[in-house]
Parts: C-alpha cells; sequence; structure tokens
C-alpha cells in the first residue's frame, strides 16, 4: 500500500511519575483512517496527547515522516502538518467563529491563503457559515463539535487526530459527525481516530488497533476486529 | 462650583496615571492569572531610569519614557523568564509569592544602589507650566500623561481585539493547550505579555518624575491601587481598568477633598467593596 | 404521591428561553429518561429541580415539600442528589476521600461514614482505584465517582447527568445493571443521557425535550416511534435501530 | 537523588547562617561596645542611614586623634585611657517589634555597652523600655516625640527639643510677627503625616495654637508614600488658614510643595517641624520653589559662625555620606559625644555612675545649638533649642529668636506667580 | 493505609511536642536571648499560619485580610492593659470574640466574590481598617497603646526579664491551635472543608451548606488569629496599626503558610521554621550594613523556594514520598478497570 507516515516506537509515558503507557507501538500509513479503541482509562488520549506534543514520552520514540518528533512543543509539531482536535472541544469561548478559523490557521501568514481555507472550510461546514460572526460560546453542542472540527482542518494538516469527537453527542449528531469524518478522508487526509463508540468507529476505520491498560492487545483491519470475540465482548456489549 | 471641577478634574488626571499602570497588570492578569506584587517596584525602577538619564545626561522625561518603556519591557521579559515560567507549574498563589519577593529584591536593590534619598527632576521641559480653563487650573505634567495614558491603553485595546497577534493572546489566555495546538507558541506570548505589562508600567514610570520625587519606597501604594483598578474593571479587561482607574481617581480626589483627605483611601477601597459587592466579577468581567 | 412532581417550570436567561413550561412526575421506584438534543434545555431543568438555578415560573415538588427555592444543599439533604455532565471531582482529594464526604451528608461518625463509603466505592466498581487522586483519573472512572459519591449520601432520588458518556458499550451495559440493582434497593433514578442503548431498556418513562419545550412523555418504545422524537432527536438509522431491538424484545 | 539535594541545601544554609550569628564574636580587647539601631531599610531609611553615619562620625573623632576637631575628646584616641569604641548597628526597619528585638539582642547577644537610636518615636519607645528594665543607659538622639522623656524613665536621655518645645516656638513667632510687623495672622492649618510622629506633632501645634489663643481651622492628616497630595493641598486652600503648620518627610514634602504650587496657593506663612524641610538636599530638589518656607532648625550649614566646630566634624560625615548634616542626624552625633564625655569624666562604665553622671553635670558640646547640654529629670536635654528659619535663595536664613537672627522674615511668603 | 499513615502522624506529633518541650533546656537556647526570641516567633508564626490555614488552606479562600482579626486581638489586650488599667485577658477574651463578629460580617458578603476578586477584597479590607484605626482617637490612632510598667506574671502576661514563660506561652497556644487543626482535619468538618475548596458546586450538590463552612472556619480561624495577636502585643508592649494590622503583617502569614505547603498540617510549622530564621539571622548579620542586603537576600531566596518548589515544603516531602510509592507501583501495576 502506500507509505507510512506515523510510526510510534515502544513509548512509556506517565504523569507526575504515575505511568499510564507502557511500550505502545503502532503505525499510521498515508491517506488512512485509523481507529484505537478502548475501555475508559485505557490510556488512549494520552497517547493522542504524546503524539501531540502535550505529554513528552518518558521512552521510545515518535516518528514522523521519519523524523523524530517525540520532545518537540506542541505548536512544532502542528507546523510540521499534524493537527489534533482535542477531547471536549476546546474552543476560545469568547472569541467569534471567524475569529476560531483564523487562530486554526495561525501557522499560516499568507492572507490569501488564509482566506481561501476558510473559504473552502466553511462550504464543509455550511452551518458555521451562518454563524461566522457569533460568539464560540454560544454556539450548540453540535455547532461546537463542528467548529473544533473545522478550526483543525485551517492549518491544512497532512495527518489529523481526532479525540473522542462523539462524546456527548445526540445520536443524530453522531451520525452526521461520522459522515463529516469520512468526507475528511476522502479528501486525501489521514485520520487517526479515538472513539468510545467502537461500533461506529470501526465501521468507517480501515484498520483499528485495541488498547487496554496502557498496552496494546489486538489490532488489525477494521472487520478483523468487529468480528473478534474478544472485541465484541469486551466493548460491543455482545 | 470651581472648586468641585477642580478637584475632578486633579482626580481624573491622577486617575489617568492610575490606569496606565492598571492596564499592564491587567493585562498580566488576563492572560495568566498571575499577580504581579512586584508591579509598583518595576514602576518605581522605570521612574529611576527616567530619573538618571534626566540627571546625567538631561534627557527630558519627555523622551525618556521610551527608555524607561523599553527598560521595563526586559524587565518584564527577564521576571518571566527566570521566575514565572517556573511558577506556572505550581498552585496559582505560587507567582504570587514569587513576585512578592521579587518586590522586596528590587526594592532593596533601588535602597541598595541609589541610596533611600528620594529624587525630583527639575528644570524638565514641563515643569512648572500649566493652562487654565476658565478658572480650573490643567497641570501640563499631569495633563501629557494622561494623554500618553490614554494612547497606551488605546494601542493595547486595539492589538488585543483586532489583530491576530491579539487574538492568540486571547486564545492563550483562555485555554493555553488549546492554543499551543494551534501552533501558538504560549510560551513567547507569556514572555510577550510580561513584557508589554513591564512596558505600559515603564512609560508611566518614564513620565513621572517630572512631577512625582523618586525613592525606593515610591511603587508600593500605586501598586496597590493598581491591583484595585484591575480587579475593580473585571480581570483582563483593558477598558475595565481603565474606567475604573478613573474612577478611583475622581473617587479619591473627591472623598479627600469633600470627606477629608485622611480617608481618601479608605473611599477608594470603599467604592472597590461596593463594586464587587454588586457586581462579583469588576465592571467589564467575563 | 409521585416522588418528584415538577409543576410547568420555566426558565429565562434574559431573552433566552431556556426552559418553557415543563412538567412530569417521577413515581417512586421508576426509572426516567430524560432526553433531547444538545442544548434542548435538560442541564437547565436539573439546575432548576436542584436548586442551583431559581425557575423564572412553576414549582417543584419532592416527597411531598416544595423545594423549588431551596439551596441546593438542601435538596440534596431532602435526598434528591445529582452528578454532573462536566465533571465536577473534587481533584486534589483521593477517590476514597471524595465518597467520605458524600458519606458524611448521613452519618457524622467517622468510622461508619468509612464503612458506608467503602460499600459505595465496592458498588461501583472502583475499590482498585480508591487511593488514586481524583483529578489523575480518566473520564469514565470520574463519572462513576460521581455516582459513588451521590451514592454514598444515601439518596431517595438520584439524578444523572449523562453520566454514561465516554463508555464503551460494555462499560454502558455494566452501569446499567448496576443502575438495575440500584432500582430494587428503592432508588428512583432521574437519567439525562445520550446513549439510547442505555436508557431505552431501562427506563419506565422517557421525558423529551426539545428547545425548552417537552416535546414527548411515554414508555421509551412509543417515544422511539414518534416523528418528532426523531426528526429532532434520534435520526433515521438510530431509530430503526432502537425499533428493531425493540421488536426483538417483544419478540 | 533531587530531593535529598534540595533538603540539604536548605539545612546547610541554615546552619550556615546559624553559625556565623553565634560564632561571632570579638576578642576581648579594650574595647567599648556601642549598638546603634535606626531604620536602614523601609520608608525612613533615608533619615536612619543618615543618623548611622553621624554616630559613625562621633565614633571617628572620639577614637582617633582628630585634632582639627574642636569638640571634647578629639585630640586623645579613644576614652578610659585607650578604650575605643565599637559599634554594632542593626536595622529596625520603622517597626517597633523589630526594634525591640534587636534592642534585647544587641545587650543580651552583642553585649553593648549602651544604644543609640531610633530616629522613629514608635520604635524608640520599646527599645528603650528594653534598656530601662535592665538598668543600661539609652540615648536618644533626635526622636521628637514629648511623651518619651514623660514616662519617667531612669536611664533614658534624649538630646533633640521635642514636637512641644517646637510648636510653642512656632506660636512665639507668630505672636511676634503680630507684634512688630502688624502680620496679622490668625487662623493656622496643620497638615502631617499620620504616623505616630506626624500625630504627636499636631497634637501638639495644635495645644500649643489653643494656648497662644490661636485659631486651628484645618487638620489635614494624610498617608506617607501617597500617590498625589491634591486633596489635602485643596482642602489647606479652601480654609485658606494664614499659616501652616507642616510635618511631612522627604518624598511627601517635595510632594507637597509642588502641589501647592500647582495649585497656586500659599499660605502667608509656613513652619515645618524638623524633617522634610530641614533636609540638606531639599533645595536641590526643590529649587527655587523650596524658598521662603521657614521651620524650627537645630543645625544648618549656614549656622557656621554660630557653631564654628561642627566645620571639621562635618567632613568627616560629608565623606561618609555626601551630604552636610542636618538638625536630626547632628543629634545622634551629639548624643554619642555626650555619652563618651560622661563616661569619660565618670571614669568607669557602671551604669549608675555614668547616669548620675550625666544628670549632674552641664555638658560641654560644641554640635549642639547654644552649645551646652543638660538633662532634667526624664532625659530631656534642658539646653536643647532650635531657631527658626527660613529658606530664602536655597540658604537657610536665621530669623528667630531675634538675638540670634541675621535676616529679616520675607513676609508674607512671595506667591508663585510673582517668583 | 490511610490508618497507617495517621498513626505515624501522630507519632510525629508526639515526638514533636516532647521536642519543643524540651527546647529551653538545650544550653545555647537557654542562655541566649535572641535565640529564644527566635524560637518565641517560630511558634507563634506558625500557629499564626496554622490559624491561617483553615480558611486560606484548607478552604481554600486566600484571605490577605488576617491581619485584621490579628490586630484585633493585638488590640483587645493592649486597650484592657492601657486604657482600662486591668488584667489582659478579659481583653484577650472579648477581642478574640469581636475578631470572630467581624470576621463573618466581613466575609459573609465577600464571600460571594470568587479567587482573586476575594483576595483584593481582602486586601482593601485591611486598608480600610488599618485606616480607621490610625484615626481612631479611642485606641489613640496612629500614636498606638505603649504599655505602662506592670507586674509581671501570668496574671498579667508580661515578663520583663525572662523569654521562657513567653516560649511556653507561645507552645501552648501553637499546640493548642495545631491539635484543632490536627482535629477538624480527620473530621467531617475538615472535609467538608477541602471539599468546599476543591468544588463548591459539588459540594452543594453533596448537600454541604458551602456558605455556613466558610463562614464558620472563618470564624474559627479569625478566633485563633486574634489570640496569635493579643501574645503578639503581650510579648512587644506596645500596639499601633503598622504594626498588626498591615497588608505587610497579613503576607507574613500567607508566605509562611505557602512556603510550607498550604492545607497540609505541617507546612505552617515547616513554613516559619525556614522562614523566621532566615528572616531574623540575615537581619542580624545584614542588617546592620543598612543596604537592605538581607530584605534582598530574603526576596531571593523566597523566589528561590517558590521557583524551585511552587507546592511548598511539603510538596517536595510528599513528592519523594510519591516517588518512593509509584516506585512499588510500577512493579506491580494494577489492572485498573474492573
Amino acid at each position: 500500500m502506500s507509505e507510512t507516515i506515523l510510526e510510534v516506537d515502544n513509548i512509556n509515558c506517565a504523569y507526575d511519575n504515575v505511568p499510564v503507557i507502557f511500550g505502545v507501538s503502532f503505525e499510521v500509513k498515508e491517506k488512512e483512517l485509523v481507529a484505537i479503541v478502548g475501555a475508559n482509562g485505557a490510556g488512549k488520549s494520552t497517547i493522542m496527547k504524546t503524539i501531540a506534543g502535550l505529554v513528552h514520552p518518558k521512552k521510545g520514540a515518535i516518528k514522523y515522516k521519519g523524523k523524530d518528533i517525540s520532545h518537540l512543543p506542541a505548536n512544532m509539531i502542528l507546523r510540521r502538518g499534524i493537527s489534533y482536535i482535542p477531547e471536549g472541544r476546546r474552543l476560545f469561548a469568547k472569541l467569534t467563529v471567524v475569529e476560531n478559523l483564523e487562530l486554526g490557521a495561525y501557522i499560516e501568514n499568507d492572507r490569501g491563503e488564509i482566506e481561501k481555507r476558510k473559504k473552502e472550510i466553511l462550504k464543509l461546514f455550511p452551518i458555521l457559515e451562518e454563524r461566522r460572526k457569533q460568539i464560540a460560546e454560544t454556539l450548540s453542542g453540535g455547532e461546537q463539535q463542528m467548529l473544533s472540527i473545522a478550526r483543525g482542518l485551517m492549518s491544512k494538516p497532512e495527518l489529523l487526530m481526532l479525540d473522542e469527537l462523539s462524546l456527548g453527542l445526540m445520536p443524530s449528531l453522531v451520525e452526521s459527525v461520522m459522515e463529516t469524518i469520512v468526507r475528511i478522508k476522502q479528501q486525501g487526509t489521514t485520520i487517526l481516530m479515538v472513539e468510545q463508540k467502537v461500533q461506529e468507529a470501526l465501521e468507517i476505520a480501515n484498520r483499528g488497533y485495541v488498547i487496554q491498560t496502557g498496552k496494546i492487545v489486538q489490532a488489525g483491519s477494521s472487520q478483523e476486529l468487529l468480528n473478534s470475540d474478544e472485541v465484541k465482548k469486551a466493548y460491543l456489549g455482545m | 462650583m470651581t472648586m468641585f471641577f477642580q478637584v475632578a478634574i486633579d482626580g481624573l488626571l491622577t486617575g489617568m496615571v492610575y490606569a496606565l499602570v492598571a492596564s499592564g497588570l491587567s493585562l498580566i492578569w488576563g492572560v495568566m492569572d498571575v499577580l504581579n506584587f512586584a508591579h509598583g517596584e518595576f514602576l518605581m525602577l522605570g521612574m529611576y531610569v527616567s530619573y538618571w538619564l534626566g540627571f546625567l545626561i538631561n534627557f527630558d522625561p519627555l523622551i525618556s519614557w521610551i527608555a524607561s518603556g523599553v527598560f521595563c519591557f526586559l524587565l518584564g521579559i527577564l521576571t518571566y523568564k527566570l521566575i514565572i515560567h517556573h511558577c506556572l507549574l505550581g498552585p496559582p498563589l505560587s507567582a504570587l509569592l514569587a513576585t512578592f519577593g521579587l518586590s522586596m529584591i528590587l526594592k532593596n536593590f533601588a535602597l541598595n544602589r541609589f541610596s533611600p534619598n528620594y529624587r525630583l527632576l527639575t528644570g524638565t521641559l514641563l515643569d512648572g507650566k500649566r493652562t487654565l480653563i476658565g478658572n480650573i487650573v490643567l497641570p501640563m505634567p499631569q495633563l501629557i500623561t494622561s494623554i500618553f495614558a490614554l494612547v497606551v491603553v488605546f494601542i493595547i485595546y486595539y492589538v488585543i481585539k483586532r489583530t491576530r497577534l491579539g487574538w492568540a493572546i486571547q486564545a492563550t489566555a483562555m485555554d493555553k493547550e488549546a492554543a499551543e495546538l494551534m501552533g501558538i507558541n504560549t510560551e513567547r506570548i507569556f514572555l510577550l505579555v510580561f513584557g508589554l505589562g513591564g512596558l505600559c508600567v515603564g512609560v508611566a514610570g518614564g513620565l513621572l518624575p517630572s512631577y512625582l520625587a523618586v525613592h525606593p519606597e515610591v511603587g508600593g501604594l500605586f501598586g496597590l491601587i493598581a491591583f484595585v483598578c484591575v480587579a475593580m474593571g473585571g480581570f483582563g479587561s483593558i477598558p475595565g481598568a481603565l474606567l475604573a482607574a478613573l474612577l478611583i481617581g475622581l473617587v479619591e480626589a473627591l472623598g479627600g477633598f469633600y470627606i477629608a483627605p485622611v480617608f481618601k483611601y479608605v473611599v477608594v477601597f470603599g467604592l472597590y467593596l461596593l463594586v464587587v459587592m454588586l457586581k462579583p466579577k469588576g465592571l467589564f468581567g467575563w | 404521591m409521585p416522588l418528584l412532581e415538577v409543576c410547568e417550570i420555566s426558565k429565562k436567561f434574559g431573552s433566552l428561553v431556556a426552559n418553557s413550561k415543563i412538567s412530569f412526575k417521577v413515581e417512586e421506584g421508576n426509572i426516567v429518561g430524560l432526553i433531547g438534543p444538545n442544548g434542548a434545555g435538560k442541564t437547565t431543568l436539573f439546575n432548576c429541580i436542584t436548586g442551583i438555578y431559581k425557575p423564572s415560573e412553576g414549582k417543584v415538588f419532592f416527597d411531598g415539600s416544595d423545594i423549588t427555592n431551596l439551596p441546593p444543599y438542601k435538596v440534596a439533604r431532602l435526598g434528591a442528589v445529582r452528578t454532573f455532565q462536566i465533571v465536577h471531582s473534587l481533584k486534589e482529594m483521593s477517590v476514597f476521600d471524595n465518597v467520605l464526604i458524600g458519606a458524611y451528608l448521613r452519618e457524622r461518625n467517622t468510622e461508619k461514614a468509612r464503612e458506608m463509603a467503602n460499600q459505595c466505592i465496592d458498588i461501583c466498581y472502583l475499590t482498585k482505584i480508591k487511593n488514586t487522586r481524583a483529578g489523575d483519573l480518566a473520564i469514565g472512572h470520574k463519572k462513576r465517582l460521581e455516582l459513588a459519591r451521590a451514592l454514598a449520601t444515601s439518596p431517595k432520588l438520584l439524578m444523572l447527568d449523562e453520566c454514561m458518556a465516554g463508555l464503551t458499550s460494555t462499560e454502558v451495559n455494566e452501569s446499567v445493571s448496576l443502575i438495575k440493582s440500584l432500582k430494587k434497593k428503592g432508588i428512583t433514578f432521574l437519567i439525562v443521557e445520550h446513549i439510547m442503548e442505555a436508557i431505552m431498556p431501562i427506563a419506565d418513562k422517557v421525558v423529551v425535550l426539545n428547545g425548552g419545550l417537552k416535546i414527548a412523555e411515554d414508555h421509551p418504545e412509543v417515544v422511539v416511534h414518534q416523528e418528532s422524537v426523531i426528526e429532532a432527536y434520534l435520526g433515521q438509522k438510530y431509530s430503526k435501530k432502537f425499533q428493531l431491538a425493540a421488536k426483538g424484545r417483544n419478540i | 537523588m533531587n530531593f535529598i539535594k534540595k533538603i540539604s541545601i536548605i539545612i546547610l544554609t541554615t546552619l550556615l547562617v546559624f553559625t556565623l550569628v553565634n560564632g561571632a564574636a570579638f576578642a576581648q580587647e579594650k574595647i567599648i561596645k556601642i549598638g546603634t539601631l535606626f531604620p536602614l531599610t523601609g520608608s525612613c531609611a533615608l533619615a536612619g542611614s543618615r543618623c548611622k553615619a553621624a554616630v559613625e562620625t562621633a565614633v571617628e573623632v572620639i577614637n582617633n586623634s582628630h585634632p582639627e576637631c574642636d569638640v571634647p575628646l578629639a585630640a586623645q584616641e579613644g576614652l578610659l585611657g585607650g578604650y575605643k569604641i565599637v559599634l554594632v548597628h542593626a536595622d529596625h526597619q520603622g517597626k517597633p517589634d523589630i526594634a525591640k528585638a534587636e534592642a534585647e539582642r544587641l545587650f543580651d547577644q552583642e553585649g553593648v555597652y549602651t544604644i543609640v537610636g531610633c530616629y522613629n518615636s514608635a520604635c524608640t519607645n520599646p527599645a528603650s523600655m528594653v534598656a530601662e528594665r535592665q538598668e543600661k543607659i539609652f540615648m536618644c538622639g533626635c526622636s521628637s516625640s514629648a511623651a518619651l522623656t514623660e514616662r519617667g524613665l531612669q536611664y533614658f536621655f534624649r538630646m533633640a527639643p521635642t514636637d512641644k518645645t517646637e510648636s510653642i516656638e512656632f506660636c512665639d513667632v507668630i505672636e511676634w510677627m503680630n507684634g512688630t510687623k502688624g502680620a496679622n495672622l490668625k487662623t493656622i492649618g496643620i497638615i502631617y503625616e499620620n504616623t505616630e510622629f506626624g500625630k504627636h506633632a499636631a497634637d501638639e501645634g495644635k495645644l500649643a495654637a489653643a494656648e497662644a489663643g490661636f485659631e486651628v481651622v484645618v487638620d489635614v492628616p494624610f498617608s506617607p508614600g501617597a500617590t498625589n497630595m491634591n486633596s489635602e493641598v485643596q482642602t489647606l486652600k479652601a480654609k485658606n488658614p494664614d499659616v501652616v503648620f507642616g510635618a511631612c518627610l522627604g518624598g511627601d514634602y517635595t510632594l507637597w510643595v509642588r502641589t501647592m504650587k500647582q495649585m497656586d496657593w500659599l499660605p502667608k506663612m509656613c513652619l515645618n517641624y524638623c524633617t522634610g524641610y530641614q533636609d540638606p538636599v531639599i533645595t536641590e530638589q526643590l529649587g527655587d520653589d523650596a524658598n521662603y518656607f521657614m521651620g524650627g532648625t537645630g543645625y544648618a550649614p549656614e549656622f557656621a559662625e554660630l557653631m564654628p566646630a561642627v566645620a571639621a566634624v562635618e567632613k568627616i560625615y560629608q565623606e561618609k555620606i555626601g551630604v552636610p548634616f542636618d538638625s536630626d542626624s547632628i543629634q545622634e552625633a551629639v548624643a554619642t559625644f555626650i555619652l563618651a564625655q560622661a563616661i569619660e569624666k565618670a571614669g568607669t562604665l557602671n551604669y549608675d555612675t555614668v547616669r548620675d553622671t550625666l544628670y549632674a553635670n552641664e555638658w560641654n558640646s560644641p554640635l549642639s545649638m547654644g552649645g551646652k547640654v543638660a538633662f532634667v529629670s526624664g532625659g530631656q536635654n534642658a539646653k536643647a533649642m532650635s531657631m527658626i528659619t527660613q529658606l530664602q535663595g536655597g540658604e537657610y536664613k536665621r530669623v528667630f529668636p531675634t538675638e540670634l537672627s541675621t535676616d529679616e522674615v520675607i513676609f508674607p511668603m512671595i506667591p508663585w506667580s510673582k517668583r | 493505609m490511610i490508618k497507617e499513615n495517621t498513626k505515624k502522624q501522630d507519632l510525629l506529633w508526639y515526638v514533636l511536642i516532647v521536642v519543643l518541650l524540651l527546647v529551653p533546656f538545650i544550653p545555647q537556647v537557654a542562655a541566649n536571648s535572641f535565640t529564644q526570641h527566635v524560637f518565641i516567633l517560630i511558634l507563634l508564626y506558625a500557629s499564626m499560619s496554622q490559624a491561617w490555614n483553615i480558611i486560606g488552606g484548607y478552604c481554600g479562600q486566600v484571605s490577605f485580610g488576617h491581619s485584621v482579626f490579628f490586630g484585633i486581638g493585638a488590640y483587645g489586650a493592649g486597650m484592657a492593659v492601657v486604657k482600662f488599667g486591668i488584667t489582659p485577658w478579659p481583653g484577650i477574651i472579648i477581642g478574640s470574640l469581636l475578631a470572630m463578629v467581624v470576621a463573618v460580617l466581613i466575609s459573609y458578603p465577600c464571600f460571594k466574590l470568587k479567587g482573586h476578586y476575594f483576595a483584593i477584597a481582602t486586601f482593601a479590607i485591611v486598608e480600610i481598617f488599618n485606616r480607621l484605626f490610625m484615626v481612631w482617637y479611642w485606641v489613640n490612632g496612629a500614636l498606638g497603646l505603649d504599655y505602662p510598667m506592670v507586674k509581671t506574671g501570668w496574671t498579667n502576661f508580661v515578663w520583663y526579664r525572662t523569654k521562657i514563660p513567653y516560649y511556653y506561652g507561645a507552645l501552648i497556644l501553637f499546640t493548642t491551635i495545631f491539635s484543632i487543626v490536627r482535629f477538624i482535619e480527620r473530621n467531617r468538618f475538615g472535609y467538608y472543608l477541602r471539599a468546599v475548596r476543591e468544588d463548591q458546586e459539588t459540594a452543594e450538590a453533596t448537600g454541604i451548606n458551602s456558605t455556613f463552612i466558610k463562614l464558620s472556619a472563618m470564624a474559627l480561624s479569625a478566633f485563633l488569629a486574634s489570640f496569635c495577636g493579643a501574645f503578639f502585643v503581650q510579648y512587644n508592649f506596645r500596639v499601633d496599626p503598622p504594626m498588626v494590622m498591615s497588608l505587610q503583617v497579613s503576607m507574613v502569614f500567607v508566605l509562611v503558610t505557602i512556603l510550607g505547603g498550604a492545607g497540609t498540617l505541617f507546612g505552617p510549622l515547616l513554613g516559619a521554621l525556614i522562614l523566621i530564621p532566615l528572616q531574623e539571622y540575615t537581619r542580624v548579620l545584614w542588617g546592620g550594613l543598612g543596604r537592605g542586603t538581607d530584605l534582598m537576600l530574603f526576596g531571593f531566596l523566597i523566589v528561590l523556594i517558590m521557583v524551585r518548589q511552587p507546592k511548598g515544603i511539603m510538596g517536595l516531602i510528599n513528592e519523594y514520598l510519591n516517588y518512593r510509592k509509584t516506585r512499588k507501583i510500577i512493579s506491580a501495576q494494577p489492572e485498573i478497570n474492573s
């Protein structure tokens, strides 16, 4: 298939000396959608934060396009082309929709380029177009989630990392968020996602990893995982 | 009636100086949630810079405010790098205590280097000049300082509200981690904010020696009043700090005149309590 | 007599109407689901019931007494305890201490309160992490901790605000069985939840809100068929799924 | 191990400091240790550092042979046939509790014979009580609160005139002006910093004014270190008293004068208690604006012909601190000299003998105005006096009492617009 | 495990008291009045900071207003001795009760404010009180109250020639306040205090009347602070507003507590143990130079400690303990999910 762009090699992580991740390795190939699934507190978000540079691994390396990025600060990692959409939206609550988007493209200095991207992205999320001047915190939950995805896309990332997008969304919105992800993938962006809704996530992903108490316990194509008995029992509640 | 207006005008002019001192503090406070206890001492050092320039090479405060602004900008940056940066990891109070320690260092450094003498620049361009509107006296040094205060406060407000840098500053204030994920170098933003805070107070310090004596203890009360201005205006709100500073100046002067001079700060602090009782987040607070 | 009776509650924030004349009853020993789109006013309603907000209009009765304008702690002391959607755990304290604080409401004696807290921790499967700092927990554990703390106050009515968000299906099933067993002990539930898999099988009644209005109130299997609910909330795909599931159960 | 490193650094530093302090003992020689206790930091640091330098100057003169100085003990080296004075300095930061603790430390740990201090009356009070309880002598130079010598202490001596004598003198000046110059001064305003010092001065001023039959129309206390004095001056201006009594220190004094200029107001006459007005750098700071103010002055360089002996001593002092004596600091030097003279005369270090000697004699003190020092019960120097001076052309001109005056009072003060 | 810790702490506590009781018998201390003075100050500031710790550390309401209560206690004792010429005890009791009332009156409205707004409000209150006392004629305003010579002994709580009774007085104060806090820490009230500190909304939802908890913590804290103030004035024989009722005085309490570790039982003691000798001995060493060297160094050390260990000395110790604990955990990683 295609090139491997992200390679996580045997990383260990800890918060305040409390270890949470033990020797995790995986890889993401170009134009793929990879899902990481697992139970609560298994360490999925920690892995994402480690890649995004918010947490630094105690051991091991993270390679992006062959270069080690494991100790770069978060703002430098974005400049390499990895955009992370954190859990819980994390919008700039007092700024307007447009200002939030502008900040998404903060690393870009070319005015024209920013305008162009803004247009493209607002086309992808028509609901935001209507609310350009609205303050972010007054948007509804679904709109906020859309805005956070849109903001993440403003930096034109090659690798998009999504953390628990469906959390706290009503069923019909979960549906549309998943559709959006598929659309973004179709435009050629590589996606790495973490999701509690195992079924939904694996339905749209190419491959998946199952993580348990800080270790990867299973890996494979999403079909394989969906059919595996362990996964069914542990995560799908069947 | 003339007396009333005269007192009110004096109060407003004083308020402008408070505004300049407070806006720097407000910026730091709003973005980093750090109470800079050494703010008054920044002012004191800014005044010393301006004084020495005037004393040694005859620079007028009208010029040397640039130097003291730059000096305090650098001082702010240094403070951030050496102290605040490390304290941000701990509970919010640690930064407050560290800056309290810093204020002790700076105050006694000034005492050590410049002796406890109070110093005043004489023969500056604006010295003793004044204009009259009707019967009301407008002293020039205060007037010019007020104009500077307005301009600086306005520039800062504009930068924060209307530029990408300003949005980045606001974003950092709201959610540091998310800002980092936007590619904003939050470290640099913090550095810049602390520098800007220093710059504001440095400009104020640069202009003050034309009518206020410099000595190591001069910053104390200014710092305290700046705290009150910032809290009264609502943390992080520059227009709030401006309005609060003007109010405080006015109330201080009127209260001092119509009640008793000894009560003027009582009135100021009382006003703060009153305002926050009615609006617990200050005049313009979120 | 219903345990909780909400009568024509309205709540306005300036010009924004968050709740408009909402009424429903929760019978003792029942599980009532409160569902609706994000921003439909569910959390506001919770806040009105528990006294965090004062409703603009209307009354709330709990266990026969009027609790409309009581402060939150008095409501809690009467036995109506809630959890929060955005988890407010007491970060610097251990899981055990968190639960202990709940237990202290009914039990002043430290030894007995500790015993009670330990029981609740066991019930909520938190035993292994009981000495962990609450701030270090993963989101799902925090939600369970909220539940344990609420449980420790020996409530009559437990109001859970999205306490299963962020759980995998298996974990959801665990929580569901936990709620069922608590129901058997006589605790009444009012649950806000987006995870229909969880709410549909256990709820005795579902109240659906949209835009601050009550649009439906009925048995869950009835509600999933209502067009207005499907349109506003469930979406076609999900409603089909639940209809199928319901049919499966009926057969 | 990071932790152990950190802890041990902290412990080591504490220990180091501890041992340094306790180990700093002097070898036994023929020395008399004298402690100085002044506010060397804080808001009174300026005055405190000057007082400290004055004591150092006096000790320099006493310990070494300074034939050029025409003061007692200058020619010989040391006291009692070779005893040298060693100074131990301490800083009370303007805080009474620290003053007390430091006084105790000086006596108990450092083993000083006596303490000279403390400038702030509020600090002199508890510190001198420490001395009294231990029955040791306390020499006070310039603390001006009259209450200090009204406590009936046995071992306390003060050189300077009190606020009370100054206030009475102020009223005398006004009466004299009314009588001889037809000044027709009736009303008095008082502006003072709201501290122990200012309050004392103002209270004495009010008493004296009432006794002399003047009306105090306005009484303006202000917080020291103020950012502005607009409302204070406005209040004065509104009541427009004929005479203003001022008790403002350093920075506040300049701010006050500047604010008056800004508001274009002056009383007909302005009389200041020591401090701000008689600071030797005041004319440098305020230029012409300092002129025509008046005040009680115990010493000024312009008094050279009155006190010829000062010049040589002042030279030593000036080398230390860069400014000439002022009436506060010179009193501390006087205190040191008087003490040394008393020890020399008593021929012993026995406290009671020295105390009795101090009381029994009239001391020759070329650094004091009038040249004499003698103590009355309570420890007040009965010969303490000051003159009323007026700043004219940047110089302190003696204007009152008439027998010592050299210049005429310029009355009323020249308004700002005509300067 | 919690019980085990409690036992260890208890033991530490008893050892500490015994050691402190014996301090005056150490020859170095017994012969040296300044060392005695330093020990008295350590105990006094530890007690005072512990009183602050109740509201500032455990309850998380950072008050810079405690010098008001400290001052009221001081004035209570001072007025009794100076104005009424009686023993200070009735003054101390009345002062403490008054401090409690004042605490409730001023903090009830202030508790509406959160975080820094509250802190600044307490700033303002101190300044207001300071300035009012400065002009209040009945309490001698700026002149302050100076003690006359009175008979020494426990009736007047005054000694002139010795400091040992003061030391034991301070020790009684210290032991009492520490015992109170230790008792609170392990009881319902203590847990409620911490709950309010961590999250007021949750606390309310769990049935805690947070306003009542905060007010009672403030009242208790003010009551104890007032005793410390009375002790301070009995020790110094003088009281005036800048001495007992100013922002600077308040800052010391906050400083000591935070430096040691806010919200911990031993934090205030540790803070006082480090800060007070530092302050006193640097002043002794360099204060006489008159160049502010001692204060510069003092400030520098505060900065250093805060930069190196923002959580205070207790943070350092906890870090060390946690480090050992986690080493155990690494070897036995628990299955987090049930």
